[in-house]
């Protein structure tokens, strides 16, 4: 299918983020964001182990083991970074301090039910970490996934057929076809060039409309 | 006079008793306190509830007390590793083991609670998920909140940085983690840290768990 | 870039809607931002709800907001001062402020809830007294608690120490006291420090309260 | 009446704070305690204020007046304290960390009833301050109060009249006559020196019964 690379997902989101948001990575997708935000922006990542101000990957050499983020890779701290608890690090997720939490997602649904944490064939021991405080707490959710599972099931539906991590959370929705508003239903404020908006609805499982602004979802290098 | 520091890790976790509740600090590899778990191993308590944010991963200790069926119960948010954990694995489909799978922020929060003498709290996490099956849901002022009820540790084994002998903290970087909030609340708190300094040393305003935590101090080097 | 300097204590307190709730940081006079309690006197809101320690004294500038009925309620627990303060005691006497008695332990986390985004929490204190007179009670493992519900400031005045242009701060001695759980709990957050000093002077490990709570900074040179 | 000074009350305290004890002074009379307390034991001193590891009051020129302990009283800090935020200062107060908590007292119960906030006849705008988290929190909660009132009423009786700040939280009486045990109603463990069982119980408006080993209560320079 046409579209963006995960890569791009990632690199999409990022244009998105706006100067000075205090912004938290999940695990997956999200961690690949940062890179991408324009450098004239200053943008504060969090990760839910207690990092405020989350910087780079080490250069060689200077990692510390025990420096790492949500997802475990290692990583530095910036200028201005601060470093707490886990009571205090879930006080600022739950009390509604992150402007913005990047979160994957298995499905969503068209009023913003998100459900990333159990999928039903699953048969390990289920692990939810961070997600549904995350969910509930950041101001905003915005979901980066495929549009469609690898066998090309929608991902985005009327109602999650998952397990919830949290009702009625997701504003707004990063697909390799487009770029999906949570609000008052779904709305389409990009669909990936060469796609049009029928053949978009035909791999989504919710009813989409357009905006009246609509645009091409591209990648600009 | 107050001195919490002991000679060796066997003296550091004598006597926790079969069917204890321990608290473990750490998220992933950061700030868990391995060398103590080594030491739990030898010293052979069984029966036991773990409370901690993963469940060990590959062949590090957790999952070694895990194999050596040592451990009853796990009290967790997320009981993966990107090391796999097969042993784990098994004992849950085997219902060898229990699992309470609790959002990390709550678990964090219920551990809080525990120490501050706090009966229970109300959040928004978990509302309306399955994980809020069987538990009190109340709305306040239009929003959906869960009742959570604290926990409170038997022991806690923490890993920190720097301790004096009053048993005073500071911890390393992003291994603080789950690491005060558990200190202040076990009964018994066991405290692996590479260096113990002079009292005074530790700057007051720098001291992230004040002694009145900690029962005992052992230091490693590492 | 994210800068939460503001040039002069005007600045600061630009805005303040009448009928505001206002955190205001402090144990007695140690941690109390009397300078931005001048200014809020000069700016004008009326009507506030002030959340703090204690009630003022003497004549200081939490007693000049009362005396200037600019004060329709005080929450708080000990409205006393050594320095006494006759202002409130007249008011309380004619009604014409109203007083919410909470213990002090209770108000902070009250505070802390409010910016923990918790719908409520049970609390021992004060359950079997006069001052859970009308509120929930009940009865976890045999002890009795009172449900308590957070407190949102729509404004935090804070005392600090330092701060860098992120408003990360750090506080001086025993002057931090409300001043950290006041700041996350502010819809606006406004500091007052000695001294601003440059991004990455603040050791990471040593910031007590992370820029992300603090909207506004001035610099004061006391 | 016979019996100790407010001063001597303060030292007999103190003489029974076991080495490495973790105490909070309340307002008032409890705050003269420290001085008194024999060399050779390490007692931390915490007040509610978020401090831990009390020291003495600050040599002049030394003051600082920020450092000031729960009866805003100028202090310093020993080699080895600490300082918290409120939140974590009734944290460690509530969640039962103390292992005493010295308290003025208006009345004591048979029960040990705690009343030591609000007086009836007080028209002043009531304060309640720490006193209630202290009474719940603490292991346990010793009073220094004078026996009987200015004009001779008791303070310690079957049912305080004045507002409880908790309810069968005292463990021990210090007064100027007596050292009291609460445990299965009242135990007299010291009688002051000149004053026999009868007399004290005259003055006291529950029924004591002495401890098998009672002693004189004396100061001793």
């Amino acid at each position: 299918m046409t579209g963006l690379s995960r890569e791009q997902i990632s690199w999409r989101v990022a244009q998105d983020l706006p100067d000075g948001a205090y912004v938290n990575l999940g695990i997956g997708l999200p961690t690949s964001v940062p890179p991408f935000v324009p450098p004239d922006r200053e943008v504060v990542f969090q990760s839910e182990n207690g990092l405020l101000g989350v910087g780079p990957a080490p250069a060689p050499g200077t990692e510390d083991p025990e420096l790492v983020n949500a997802s475990k890779q290692l990583v530095t701290l910036l200028p201005g970074a601060s470093i707490c608890s886990h009571s205090d690090s879930f006080l600022m997720i739950r009390g509604g301090h992150l402007d913005i939490a990047l979160l994957g997602a298995y499905q969503v649904s068209a009023q913003g039910d998100l459900a990333n944490w159990l999928t039903e064939g699953d048969n390990k021991a289920p692990g939810v970490g961070g997600a549904m405080d995350l969910a509930v707490g950041a101001k905003q959710i915005w979901t980066l996934m495929e549009h469609t599972t690898k066998s090309g099931e929608p991902r985005i539906l009327e109602r999650c057929s998952y397990a919830l991590t949290a009702p009625r959370c997701v504003t707004r929705i990063y697909t390799n076809l487009a770029v999906i508003e949570v609000a008052d239903g779904l709305q389409v404020r990009e669909i990936a060039e060469g796609l049009d908006f029928a053949a978009l609805q035909r791999v989504t499982g919710a009813k989409l409309r357009p905006a009246p602004d609509c645009r091409p979802l591209r990648f600009v290098a | 006079m107050i001195d919490k520091r002991v000679a060796c890790i066997e003296d550091a976790v004598r006597g926790i008793a079969d069917g204890s509740t321990v608290l473990i600090s750490g998220f992933g590899d950061s700030g868990t306190p391995f060398e103590l778990l080594e030491a739990v191993l030898d010293q052979g308590a069984r029966d036991l509830e773990i409370v901690l944010n993963n469940a060990g991963g590959g062949d590090d200790a957790i999952v070694r007390l895990l194999a050596a069926d040592r451990v009853r119960k796990v009290v967790c948010s997320y009981p993966r590793s990107s090391l796999g954990n097969p042993v784990f694995d098994r004992l849950y489909a085997e219902r060898k083991v229990e699992l309470e799978l609790v959002p990390q922020g709550t678990l964090a929060e219920r551990i809080r609670a525990g120490s501050a003498g706090l009966g229970g709290f109300y959040t928004p996490t978990a509302a309306g998920t399955r994980l809020a099956d069987g538990k009190e849901q109340r709305v306040f002022e239009g929003r959906t909140y869960v009742l959570e009820r604290p926990i409170v540790g038997d022991v806690a084994l923490v890993k920190a940085y720097r301790a004096d002998r009053w048993g005073n903290l500071v911890y390393h970087s992003a291994a603080r983690n789950f690491g005060p909030v558990m200190a202040a609340c076990g009964r018994l708190t066991i405290v692996q840290v590479k260096e113990i300094v002079a009292l005074g040393t530790l700057d007051p305003e720098h001291v992230v768990t004040p002694g009145i935590y900690v029962d005992r101090v052992v230091e490693l080097g590492i």
